[in-house]
This record gives structure tokens, C-alpha cells and sequence, in this order.
């Protein structure tokens, strides 16, 4: 029957290619990812870097100049730059864990047998899906302190309307409930995730045991979502310490609710001070490397 | 005219050190076209990695290997016109079955008129005709087995190469499938290398069997030859089943004479025909090799003319309806025997056996090798 | 393993890259179009940016004029971000990208000395040649000062604005009162009106203390009144003390009841609509309000507004805080002759004369404040040039808008009781310390 | 809301049907309250926006913020901006990263650890740290007020969550499929765009769906590197609608509800591949 071979294939240059040795091919595959990084990431690092050590300011038309620790040393005196890490540091520290809690109960909840899980699920998409901006501008509106609906809630409830925008303290509250509501649905997707992959046998084996529905709760259900959890709370982590929309939106009296991100843009872009905005940068990336090895290191800890 | 050539065929995978760990010694063998040859061999003995070398799947660190005359060394896979069946099917979940078969012929560019005929000729042969517009999820696995035979088909290709098809499928299916492969290469008449760790496949199937162990040949023979003439006592022990018996003991070589002394004081004479190869091998340590149809209870007629009797006790009866399997505590192991279903025996009943000494195998117990 | 329904994922990315190709080929043709219709061989095309606030509407119409003037000259307005930060933020990106799309753009009266450090403004001197002195010396010189940065001609003034108080002449007639000319005096007539009228709604003043550009103008009138400084030769000149004062005056106003309590929420426009509602007996606010009080469909102060130069701290003098706008030629610009030729034009008297009547800004020009044509239209005018000529830059320095982030950010602080005095004059200082290091 | 609630598998104290619809309401009530109260507020007047007290439901709805947010800004060329962006962004994520996670997942690799790790390093570099630099190289390329000035941008910042869910899709996919489509004539690459990145469509989709929100949704580098009107985004578009002296909600809310229609008919249809795509196991890295 091989009277009637199949005919082979033209070698393109394509092909060839294609076929070289797996390294090779391996070096070509990852090589558009990686010049990508290095434009988009590595190169901007490093001018960011020895920007921080120059006096690059543009307003003043002046050429850039060597100043060494400069920057870093205006910036230990700088007030307004420890007020603003303190804000990002409270940020934080509520969204982190709040939408961690907002999302697990959402996930619990989102995770019952419902018949419609259409608009459920929407519900759970839909703030991931308003972009920040938005969130920022829609927050603002609802914390207004004369046609807001907070106010006119707590008017209903026979409680005293708020100016929340003159108080730096309810200005950070309403920031972060905003934060919290846009941040925690997709906390409440990945839990979610989590939650799915539990096997249904392990609450049977509980169950013939005689667990109580709290014990199987503290003692099946959150131990296995754990990972699930690092790996959303990282994430989640990295963009709090980033937080700029929202507070740019919902602005509270000065700059007593300024962010880190915020401080560093109006460095930057408002007063083009390129040398301090990349020393203030690089101080953020500090604080987001010192993030992740911590939670890195508890999850090697974890591992063991 | 040569099917499948392999040359001195070695594989290196690099380790860190600079050797690398060797995994195929320098591999030669001829295939001719149209053979159906079988590589066999425990796992871990590096037939699957010699098929995928074959197949252009894994690179050869040395020596060549051509398909009809042609060395496809650094040939991909698609340029070598071979056609692969493994062993979990690989159909294209996403395709329906005419897709899975039509994918290899359209990537070649065939009419559209001409894939339909290769996939329609096909699917008779393997009576899935009516599987063709289903996926592959909404099929049994004997089913996928085929549609996974009938995606080789249609290529025509120089050379079919089967990565252990069936050791998914359930016992009946497996048997079944084994007729239809076998048949299907009555049929084409096509080169076939096909691998497996299943002795019985390799006996049914194979006009040439390659029995392969740490990545070198260790015999190569059609069915009758591995299995009544083993050149080792690896392949010995490898085929049969049950497999082969074997004891330790001892030869006892005089001038006309030849014994087999095994422990307990067990003595069996060895046939005239044996002498010639014994000169010399008085006091040798062996390992006394026996099939277990071989074994029987009583001097009757079936076997041939010497047969040497041993003592020994009944440890377990397994009656398998046609047949029942004995085993015995004799000569200080244990051997097993085929016998006739109306045997009768209790445990620990004692028992006298008798060896057909003309179907022994005598292996030096050093290294294994045949005498 | 379990498989979704058949997805293509090349035919979906190729899907994809095609309607985004189409999207932008689209979006392209749409635009080439709109260009491709003005199109015309050896026309210069100038692309003219201003302000949100501008009233683009008149520009165009006035642009029409001068396209009909001028054949072969084709001008483009765009109008960008809202507010002034706004306008300069896209400004910044544009100039420090040395972006040749915008060839004259509106700057804020405090700018001129960042354009010339950063170079981002073509000087116009070269382009007058001798006449040059007869050009400058037309403008208000106060408007001649502030667009001439060590010598150089940056931008030419477009209009002037200043700080001035509002009253309400019918209240005050009602209790004999004139005018103030001391914040206190204001205070204690505001006081009486208000316990005259006995309405909640009324409040004695309105002024802008919400963290924007003229709250830098609220911390800076009784500073200013009381002889005080801010930047001097390049380096910070303040003095604590008069600042302090001037921020417990503002406090005072609060306190005393005069001003409201969320006065930090209160913004430039604020100020407008709650004057113009009748709600407010003075008002601290720029020259765009008069028209609005007087002609404004829903106002009800028609007839009733006065307008003074801003009250003084008592033994200071009386100070108004200068705005206004320039235009600038970009120095990326690709046809700057043609576009200093558009921009002498667009600072004329004559076209501020159309600006004043048809959009009520305030000119540049002595003459054409007091032109007849011009005074139908905006009387107060009158009273406005005496207010405009002592009005006071904000700091000149190429650092403005970090020295007015401190300044405003600052004021509204202290004054939605955020932050002590003490504080946030111990910030201004280190802030505009190190913006000018 | 606390973990006190239930345990949340199959049922657990949260038998009756009460509490269910009690837990849906939660959930619900969660996600819509702010969308439905700003599509409440765009059909209000901006008389009764400042009626006290404030109306929940507009008594006399008004068509006029529509037509306002159509006329004061060039919404739709707004929104076509973001779709080119997002869209754009999303392609060209998809491919570079399907390629490296092939690599990373499949090809004999020496360090695949440590190249996985620099490549999901790049999530721990913050955007507006990067602003400046990346400012001066988009200036330096002329790509200011340009599609590529966010859309480079983008693409890296994506990379790292793609290639994350692709690998561990592309691991799941039995390589003897890749090795029998090679036999049958794909080349290697061949094999991956036929075989391996259509089979690992859930994964794709959700790597898709996630790369395609995150460029929708930046604000910070398209305020600050496309600050022209032809090239604004939707959410730095929609700032533009307040002016110097006014801030005029009820545009504004008929602007965001205009912009969140796309996002929500997208969600609508894809929900499911979303919602299985992100559960299937890749978000957990």
C-alpha cells in the first residue's frame, strides 16, 4: 500500500524555525516578553533610580545634576511625604483585610446552591468591572455631605449627617469603604475559585464525624482556601500600596489624605520634578519588594 | 527493502555532568517494510523513548535512523511521513472525529475530495462510520481507540508506530482491539513498530519481537524463537504466563552424562543433546529453567521421553476453569504447573512431579545467559 | 479532561485585531477627513488651545474674522481641561513631550516665568523688531510686567482679571452703612445686616477657602495688606507673623459667624451662585461675576451689586489679587512667524474690545476700559480699572505651582479645622523652601 | 459580614430558603446599590438632584443628562479609545504571553522557576512609579497622545497575571495531543496554535477577560500620557465633564452609565466563561 506516500511538507524558512532546538526556540518564545519588560520595566527602573540621585527639574528649565542622597534626605524632612505613606500604610491596612473579609463572605454567600446564578454572578462582576475612576467619582457622590446617600441614610436613621469630605478621618473611612467595594468582588471571584475546588466528600467525612458546621467552617473550609487567599492578598497588597484613583477622586481637606501614588504624580507631572518624584518612587517599590518578601516568606514558612 | 533502519542509536539526557545519564546503548536494528515488529520490555527499558526517537519526538544524541532508505536524524516529525498511535488516544478534544482524521491530510494539503474519501475508506475499516460527527468526550474507549487508529490510516504513511494502544482498555476490550490491529495489518500490510510492556501483545502480534531491557536489545526473534529459545533468562522470564520456573542448583557434568543438581539433593538428568555444550561446566552455579506447561503429574503420554520426577508440596491450587495452576514447594523453591482441571489437590498435600527435561533451559547464574 | 465548546483561538485574536484595526481605521478616516476638508495647498494651519472657562464659542467666532482676514491661514481651537491645573497639567505633557501639535495656547497670568526657565515659550521680541516699546507699552503695565521675564516678552496679556468685593447696595442702604474699607468693618457690617434681615439663609461673606488656585489669593489679600512677601529674588520671604494674622482673620470671619462653617467646600463658583441667589451680603470674587449678577436669567441682586477694591487689615493697604490670562507661542511650534502674526492679533485692543462686550472679560488696555461701546455693556468696568492697575501679582518664580500647592492646600486645611496654624505655616514655609532649593 | 455566616458548602447553615434569598439579597444589593443609584441620578433634574430631602427614585426622569453627556464631551470617541486601547492591549498580551508560557510550560528550560519569577515580578513594580520614566521614554519615541503610549504599557503590566493562568493551563493539556499533531504535520508552532492554545480556550478567555478590564479600567497613564481629547480614555474622559466652577452630577452619572454599558453586555455574555474560566483553577497560581 506505500505505493502512495503522503508528500512531505515544504521546510520554510519558517519551519526551520520552528524546528531548531528547544532552547533556542525557548530563547525566541520568552524574547518579545522580555524586551517588552526591559522597555516598559527594567530600562524605566533604572533611570528612576538615577533620576532619585539627580535634581532633574523641568519647570526650572535647569540641566540635570548629580546631588547623591539629596533627594532621599529632602524627603526624610518632607512632612507631607510620611503623611502620605501614613495614609497609604492605613489604606492598607483596612482594605487588605477588609476586602479579604467583605470577599470571603461574599464567596460564601455567592457559593450557596442558588437557582439563578446569572444575576448573582453579575453582582460579583460588576464592581470589578467599574473602572476605579469611576468608583472614585461614584463614592464621592454618594459621601456628598448635602445630596449624598449616606448622609440622607443616616438622616433616616435619626443620626447627624456628616461633612465628610472637611474631616481627614472620614475622608479616609469613605476612601476606604469605596476601595473595599470595588476590590473586594474580585477577592470574593478568586475565593470563590477556591471554595469550588474543596472536595464536597471532606464535609461528609465532617459530617459522619459529628463536626459542627462552625467547626467544619474553622477547620476544613479556611485551611484549604489559604492558598487561595495568599495568593489574592498579595495581589491585593501591591495594588492598595498603589491606591490612587479612588483618593484622587474623593479629595479630603489639604492634602491630609494625599496617598504615596498621589504625591508622587503631583511631583511629577504637576511640578515635573522628576528627581524627587523617582527618589519618592523608588521609596514605593521599596515598600512593595518588603511587602512581597514577607508574604513570601510566610508562605515558605507555610509550605514547611 | 528496509522499513525502519536504526544505526548504533544512542540516547543522552543531559544531567548536569558531562556524560549526561545514557538511556538507549547504541541501538542496531533492520525492519523491513511491511514487518510488524514489537518492542517489549519492562518499564523503564527505554522502548518508548526508542519509538519516539523513531518518531522525531525526542532527539538522537548519536548514530542514524532512516524510514525507507531515508535518514530523518534531523527530520521533524511531520516531515518523517510516519503515523503515531498513543496511549492515551491524543484525539483532538475540540475536533469531531472527521476533523481528528481529516487534520493530518489537510494540513498536507489534500482536496477536500480526496479526505473525504481517505476518511470515509477509513472509518469502514474500522466501522466508526457512524461516529463521525461526534466528539471525542462522547465516545467509549474502545471507540477513541479506533478513531485514534483510523487518524493513522488515512495518512497512509511509511511506517505506523504504536505507543502501547491498548493498555487503557479494559481485559475483553484489549483482546478485542489486538484481533482488530492484527487483522488491520493483515489488511495494509503497512511497517508497524509497536510497543508494549504486555507479553501476551507481543506474542499475538508481532512477526519479530525486540526484547529490550536497560536500553539495549536483548534479543530479537520471532514469537516461537523468544519464546522456546531465550537467550537469556531476562527474556525467559520475561514471556510466558504464568512465566517460566526457575531453581538454583548446579551441574554435574561426567563424561555421558549430565545432572542437574538442584538443593535438597534433587537430581534431574539432563538429555544426551545437552552434553556437547556442558564440556567443562562440571560444579557450574545455574539457575534450572522450566515453563510451567512443562510440569506434569504423571509419566503419561505429552511429554517426551525423558522426564525426570521430583517431589514436593502442594502450597496453592488456582483452577482458572480450562486449566488449574499449582504451585509446589520443591527443591527448595517453588515452582508452578499447568495442569489438567481434574487435578485434585489440597494444601499441603504432597505430590510427586515430573520435568520434561527436553524443555529445560539452563542459565549460568552469574550473568544469566543461556547455556 | 473536560473541554469547553469548540473556541477558536487564532479566528477570535485575528476577530479581535481586525476590529481593532477597523476601530482605528475608522477613528483615522474620521479625523483625516475633518482635516482633509481644510486642506488646501500652501495654507498654514495653527492649532490654538484655551481653557474650558474661555467661552470658546466667542474665540471661534472672533478666529472666523481673522481667517477671513487672513486667506491662506486656517486656525484650529481646541479647548482642554477645565480648570486651570488641569489646562496646565495637559500642557506640561504636551510641552515637556516638545509636542509641535499646539502652536499658541492661553497660560495663566502666573505662569509666564515657568514658560521662559522651561523654554517652552517662543519670546515674541524678535518678532516686533522696532517696534517693539510702541507694542509693550500699550498694555497695562502691570500686564506688561507680568509677561516679561528678565526682559523677555514670554506671552502677551489676553485679559486682566482681578479680586474684587461685592456687596449689596440695597442692604446696606438699609442700614446706612458704606462700603468697608477694613476686613473688620466688613465684619461688623456684615453682622449688622445680618441681624437686620434675620434670615438663616443670608451669610455676611462668601469667600473661596476649597483647595484651589484662588484660595492662594485667600491667603495672600490681608497678607499682602499687611506688607508681606512670599518670594523675593528667587528666595522665600515670608513672614510668619502676617500670615498668621491673616489666616485669624479668615478664622475669625468663621467664627464670628460671618462666613459659613464649610467654607473650605466652598469654591470660586460657589461664591457666584450664592450672591447671585441673594444668599450673601459681601462677596469675595473675580471680575466674570458682575455679568452674571446683573443679567444673569435667574438672579436676584439685578440692580442691587456694588463693586469696591477689597478691604484692607487695618493699618494695611488695600490690595487685589491680579489674574488674567497670556497667550503663548510654543516655542515646538512650526510656524511661529504666522502664529506670533495670529497671537499680536488675538491681544489687540480691538479684539479686547469683542471679548469685553461680547463675553464681558476684562481687557488689557486703559483705553478699552473705559471705551464707550465697551462701558454700555460692562458700567462697572469704570470702577474696575482703578482695582485692576494696584492689583498684585502672586509669586513670579518658575516653582509657582508647588508654592501655590502649599499656599492653598494650606489655607484649606487650617480652615476646615484640619490642621493648627502653626502647622501649616511651619508646611508653607518648608515647602516653598525646598521648591525653590 | 463575617465568616461567622456559613460555611458555604452545599448549603451548610444557610438551609432555609429565607436565609437564601436573604444571602442573594446581600450579595445583590453588594453589586448593584452604586450602579442603579447613578442610573437613578442621570435621569434626575438638577433641580431635584438638589431637592432635600434627596429622592431615591426620580419623580419627574429626564432624558436631558443623556443628551448633555452626548454634547459636552465626545463620548463615544472616548469610548471607542478605551475599546482600541483595551482590545488592542488584550491581543497583544495574549500572544506575548501565550509564547513565553509555552516556553515556560513546555520547552526543555534551564531556569523556568527563576524566568517565571521575573516575568510575575513585574506586578511588584507600581505603576506610578514607572509614570515618570516611562513619561520621558513615550516622549522620547514621540508616542505621547498616541494608542501605543498605553498600549505598550499595558501589555506589560498584563503579562504577568496572563502568563501565570496560561501556564498552568498549558500544563494541563496531555502533550502527547502536541506530539500527535507534529506527527500529523503542525510544525512546533503549528502545534500551538492549532492544538494547544484552542484547547486551552477556558484559560485564554479568563487571561483575555482579566488583561481586558485592567486596561479598561487605568486611569493614571492615560490622564498623564494622553491628555488630548482625541486620544482620552473613558475614565479620563469622564473627569472632563466637571468645569472650573461647576460639577455637574447628573452628566456625569449619564456619562458613567453610557460608559458601563459595554463592560456590562460583555459581562453578561461572557459571565460564565469568566466566572468557570477564573474557578478552573488558573487565578491560584
Amino acid at each position: 500500500m506505500n505505493d502512495r506516500h503522503t508528500p512531505t511538507p515544504q521546510r520554510s524558512l519558517f519551519d526551520r524555525l520552528a524546528d531548531m532546538n528547544e532552547t533556542t526556540l525557548a530563547a525566541l518564545l520568552l524574547a518579545p516578553a522580555f524586551i517588552f519588560i526591559s522597555i516598559i520595566v527594567v530600562y524605566p527602573v533604572a533611570t528612576l533610580v538615577w533620576n532619585s540621585f539627580n535634581d532633574v527639574r523641568l519647570l526650572t528649565g535647569a540641566p540635570s545634576r548629580w546631588v547623591g542622597l539629596e533627594n532621599y534626605l529632602l524627603l526624610l524632612a518632607d512632612a507631607q511625604f510620611w503623611r502620605a505613606t501614613k495614609n497609604t500604610m492605613i489604606i492598607v491596612l483596612v482594605t487588605v483585610p477588609g476586602s479579604l473579609v467583605v470577599g470571603l463572605g461574599l464567596a460564601l454567600l455567592a457559593n450557596m446552591p442558588f437557582k439563578w446564578r446569572g444575576p448573582i454572578r453579575l453582582s460579583l462582576l460588576l464592581p470589578w468591572a467599574t473602572p476605579l475612576a469611576f468608583v472614585g467619582l461614584i463614592f464621592a457622590w454618594f459621601f456628598h455631605s448635602e445630596y449624598g446617600v449616606f448622609n440622607d441614610l443616616l438622616r433616616r436613621l435619626g443620626l447627624a449627617p456628616q461633612i465628610w469630605f472637611n474631616s481627614p478621618t472620614l475622608t479616609m473611612m469613605a476612601i476606604c469603604i469605596a476601595t473595599i467595594w470595588k476590590t473586594s468582588s474580585f477577592m470574593a471571584l478568586i475565593l470563590l475559585a477556591g471554595l469550588q475546588t474543596i472536595p464536597k466528600s471532606l464535609y461528609e467525612a465532617a459530617d459522619v464525624d459529628g463536626a459542627s458546621k462552625w467547626r467544619q467552617f474553622t477547620d476544613i473550609t479556611l485551611p484549604l482556601l489559604v492558598p487561595s487567599m495568599l495568593v489574592a492578598l498579595i495581589f491585593r497588597t501591591l495594588t492598595a500600596i498603589q491606591s490612587f484613583d479612588i483618593p484622587y477622586s474623593m479629595p479630603g481637606p489639604g492634602e491630609e489624605t494625599q496617598t504615596l501614588a498621589m504625591y508622587i504624580h503631583m511631583n511629577a507631572v504637576d511640578y515635573l520634578d522628576l528627581g524627587y518624584s523617582s527618589a519618592l518612587a523608588v521609596v514605593m517599590f521599596g515598600l512593595s519588594m518588603a511587602t512581597t518578601f514577607i508574604y513570601l516568606r510566610y508562605v515558605k514558612a507555610d509550605g514547611k | 527493502m528496509s522499513g525502519v533502519s536504526l544505526q548504533k542509536v544512542t540516547k543522552v539526557y543531559d544531567n548536569g555532568t558531562k556524560e549526561g545519564v545514557k538511556i538507549i546503548h547504541g541501538i542496531d536494528l533492520e525492519i523491513t517494510q511491511g514487518e510488524f515488529v514489537v518492542f517489549v520490555g519492562p518499564s523503564g527499558c527505554g522502548k518508548s523513548t526508542l519509538l519516539r526517537m523513531i518518531a522525531g519526538l525526542e532527539s538522537i544524541s548519536g548514530g542514524t535512523i532512516s524510514i525507507e532508505g531515508r535518514v530523518v536524524n534531523d527530520l521533524a516529525p511531520r516531515e518523517r511521513d510516519i503515523a503515531m498511535v498513543f496511549q492515551d488516544y491524543a484525539l483532538y478534544p475540540h475536533k469531531n472525529v472527521f476533523e481528528n482524521l481529516a487534520f493530518g491530510l489537510r494540513l498536507r494539503k489534500f482536496s477536500e475530495d480526496e479526505i473525504k474519501k481517505r476518511v470515509n475508506d477509513a472509518a469502514a475499516i474500522l466501522k466508526i462510520e457512524h461516529l463521525l460527527e461526534r466528539k471525542p468526550r462522547a465516545l467509549s474507549g474502545g471507540q477513541r481507540q479506533r478513531v485514534a487508529m483510523g487518524r493513522a490510516i488515512v495518512r497512509q504513511p511509511k511506517a505506523f508506530l504504536f505507543d502501547e494502544p491498548l493498555s487503557n482498555l479494559d481485559a475483553l476490550l484489549r483482546s478485542e482491539m489486538r484481533t482488530e490491529i492484527k487483522k488491520l495489518h493483515q489488511r495494509l500490510g503497512a511497517t508497524t513498530i509497536y510497543v508494549t510492556h504486555d507479553q501476551v501483545e507481543a506474542m499475538t502480534l508481532a512477526q519479530r519481537i525486540v526484547v529490550l531491557s536497560g536500553g539495549n536489545i536483548m534479543q530479537v526473534g520471532t514469537p516461537d524463537a523468544i519464546y522456546n529459545q531465550p537467550v537469556s533468562k531476562f527474556v525467559a522470564g520475561f514471556t510466558g504466563s504464568p512465566p517460566m520456573n526457575f531453581l538454583q542448583g548446579s551441574l554435574g557434568v561426567c563424561a555421558d552424562t549430565a545432572t542437574v543438581l538442584l538443593t535438597d539433593g534433587v537430581q534431574l538428568p539432563l538429555a544426551a543433546s545437552w552434553l556437547p555444550r556442558l564440556a567443562g561446566a562440571h560444579g557450574q552455579e545455574i539457575e534450572f529453567g522450566i515453563r510451567p506447561e512443562d510440569i506434569g503429574i504423571e509419566a503419561g503420554a505429552g511429554f517426551g521421553a525423558e522426564r525426570a520426577a521430583m517431589s514436593g508440596t502442594v502450597v496453592v491450587a488456582e483452577p482458572l476453569g480450562a486449566e488449574t495452576l499449582v504451585t509446589f514447594a520443591c527443591a527448595g523453591g517453588e515452582v508452578i504447573a499447568r495442569m489438567p482441571p481434574s487435578v485434585n489437590y489440597r494444601p499441603g498435600e504432597a505430590a510427586t512431579i515430573y520435568v520434561d527435561m527436553q524443555k529445560c533451559h539452563l542459565f549460568d547464574r552469574a550473568n544469566g545467559v543461556a547455556l | 479532561m473536560v473541554m469547553k465548546p469548540p473556541f477558536s483561538f487564532s479566528r477570535t485574536v485575528i476577530r479581535l485585531v481586525l476590529m481593532t484595526v477597523f476601530l482605528a481605521t475608522m477613528y483615522r478616516a474620521m479625523h483625516a477627513q475633518a482635516q482633509a476638508q481644510v486642506q488646501v495647498p500652501t495654507q498654514t494651519n495653527l492649532k490654538v488651545l484655551v481653557g474650558g472657562q474661555h467661552r470658546p464659542d466667542i474665540f471661534r467666532e472672533l478666529l472666523k474674522d481673522y481667517e477671513a482676514a487672513n486667506p491662506g491661514v486656517k486656525v484650529t481651537l481646541e479647548s482642554g481641561g477645565a480648570t486651570s491645573e488641569l489646562l496646565q497639567r495637559y500642557l506640561n505633557t504636551v510641552l515637556t513631550a516638545r509636542d509641535s501639535s499646539l502652536d499658541a495656547f492661553l497660560i495663566d497670568v502666573v505662569r509666564p516665568a515657568q514658560y521662559a526657565a522651561a523654554k517652552w515659550a517662543e519670546p515674541i521680541d524678535p518678532y516686533l523688531g522696532n517696534e517693539r516699546e510702541a507694542f509693550l507699552s500699550r498694555y497695562l503695565p502691570l500686564y506688561r510686567t507680568a509677561n516679561t521675564i528678565d526682559g523677555k516678552t514670554i506671552s502677551l496679556p489676553a485679559f486682566s482679571d482681578a479680586m474684587y468685593l461685592y456687596y449689596r447696595k440695597d442692604l446696606l442702604e438699609k442700614v446706612g452703612e458704606k462700603p468697608p474699607t477694613t476686613w473688620p468693618d466688613l465684619a461688623r457690617i456684615a453682622k449688622r445686616v445680618m441681624a437686620q434681615e434675620k434670615d438663616p439663609n443670608l451669610q455676611g461673606l462668601s469667600f473661596q477657602a476649597k483647595a484651589i488656585e484662588g484660595t492662594v489669593c485667600t491667603f495672600l489679600l490681608p497678607y499682602w495688606s499687611m506688607g508681606g512677601e512670599v518670594v523675593k529674588d528667587g528666595k522665600l520671604q515670608f513672614d510668619r507673623q502676617k500670615a498668621e494674622a491673616g489666616l485669624a482673620m479668615w478664622r475669625q470671619m468663621v467664627s464670628d459667624g460671618v462666613s459659613k462653617a464649610n467654607v473650605s467646600e466652598v469654591g470660586t463658583d460657589d461664591t457666584r451662585k450664592e450672591f447671585q441667589a441673594g444668599r450673601v451680603v459681601f462677596g469675595v470674587l473675580w471680575g466674570y461675576g458682575w455679568n452674571l449678577f446683573q443679567s444673569g436669567a435667574d438672579s436676584r441682586v439685578k440692580g442691587k451689586v456694588g463693586v469696591v477694591k477689597l478691604p484692607a487689615m487695618p493699618g494695611g493697604e488695600s490690595v487685589s489679587c491680579m489674574g488674567g490670562w497670556s497667550w503663548a507661542v510654543s516655542a515646538f511650534s512650526r510656524n511661529k512667524a504666522e502664529t506670533v502674526k495670529l497671537v499680536r492679533w488675538l491681544s489687540s485692543p480691538e479684539v479686547a474690545k469683542q471679548l469685553a462686550i461680547r463675553g464681558s472679560m476684562q481687557p488689557v488696555f486703559a483705553d478699552v476700559f473705559t471705551d464707550p461701546d465697551v462701558l454700555r455693556m460692562n458700567p462697572w468696568l469704570a470702577d474696575a480699572l482703578p482695582v485692576v492697575e494696584t492689583a498684585r501679582p502672586r509669586p513670579v518664580t518658575p516653582m509657582y505651582r508647588p508654592i501655590s500647592d502649599a499656599l492653598r492646600l494650606n489655607t484649606n486645611a487650617v480652615m476646615a479645622g484640619a490642621r493648627k496654624p502653626d502647622a501649616a505655616l511651619n508646611e508653607i514655609e518648608h515647602r516653598i523652601k525646598r521648591a525653590l532649593r | 459580614m463575617s465568616a461567622t455566616i456559613s460555611d458555604g458548602s452545599g448549603g451548610g447553615i444557610f438551609t432555609g430558603k429565607r436565609l437564601r434569598w436573604l444571602a442573594a439579597g446581600i450579595v445583590l444589593l453588594n453589586g448593584f446599590f452604586p450602579a442603579l443609584w447613578i442610573l437613578a441620578t442621570a435621569f434626575k433634574s438638577e433641580i431635584e438632584l438638589t431637592a432635600k430631602p434627596i429622592t431615591w427614585i426620580p419623580h419627574s426622569p429626564t432624558l436631558n443628562n443623556f443628551i448633555a453627556a452626548f454634547r459636552d464631551q465626545p463620548l463615544p470617541h472616548y469610548l471607542l479609545n478605551s475599546a482600541v486601547v483595551a482590545l488592542s492591549a488584550m491581543a497583544l498580551s495574549l500572544f506575548i504571553s501565550a509564547l513565553a508560557a509555552y516556553a515556560i510550560a513546555r520547552l526543555n528550560l534551564k531556569y523556568r522557576g527563576a524566568i517565571l519569577t521575573s516575568i510575575i515580578a513585574v506586578s511588584m513594580f507600581p505603576l506610578v512609579t514607572l509614570m515618570v520614566p516611562l513619561f520621558e521614554i513615550m516622549r522620547g519615541l514621540g508616542l505621547l497622545n498616541s494608542y501605543w503610549a498605553l498600549v505598550l504599557p499595558y501589555t506589560v503590566l498584563n503579562l504577568p497575571i496572563c502568563t501565570l493562568i496560561l501556564v498552568s493551563f498549558f500544563q494541563d493539556i496531555p502533550r502527547d495531543l502536541e506530539n500527535a499533531a507534529m506527527i500529523d504535520g503542525c510544525t512546533r508552532l503549528g502545534a500551538l496554535w492549532r492544538i494547544v492554545v484552542p484547547l486551552a480556550a477556558p484559560g485564554v478567555f479568563t487571561a483575555g477577560i482579566l488583561a481586558f478590564v485592567n486596561a479598561w479600567d487605568e486611569f493614571l497613564l492615560a490622564l498623564s500620557f494622553n491628555p488630548a481629547a482625541a486620544y482620552r480614555t473613558l475614565p479620563v474622559g469622564i473627569q472632563m465633564y466637571q468645569g472650573e466652577f461647576s460639577f455637574p452630577w447628573p452628566t456625569i452619572s449619564a456619562a458613567l452609565v453610557i460608559a458601563m454599558i459595554p463592560v456590562v453586555v460583555v459581562i453578561l455574555i461572557f459571565q460564565e466563561r469568566v466566572v468557570s474560566g477564573l474557578t478552573s483553577g488558573g487565578v491560584k497560581g
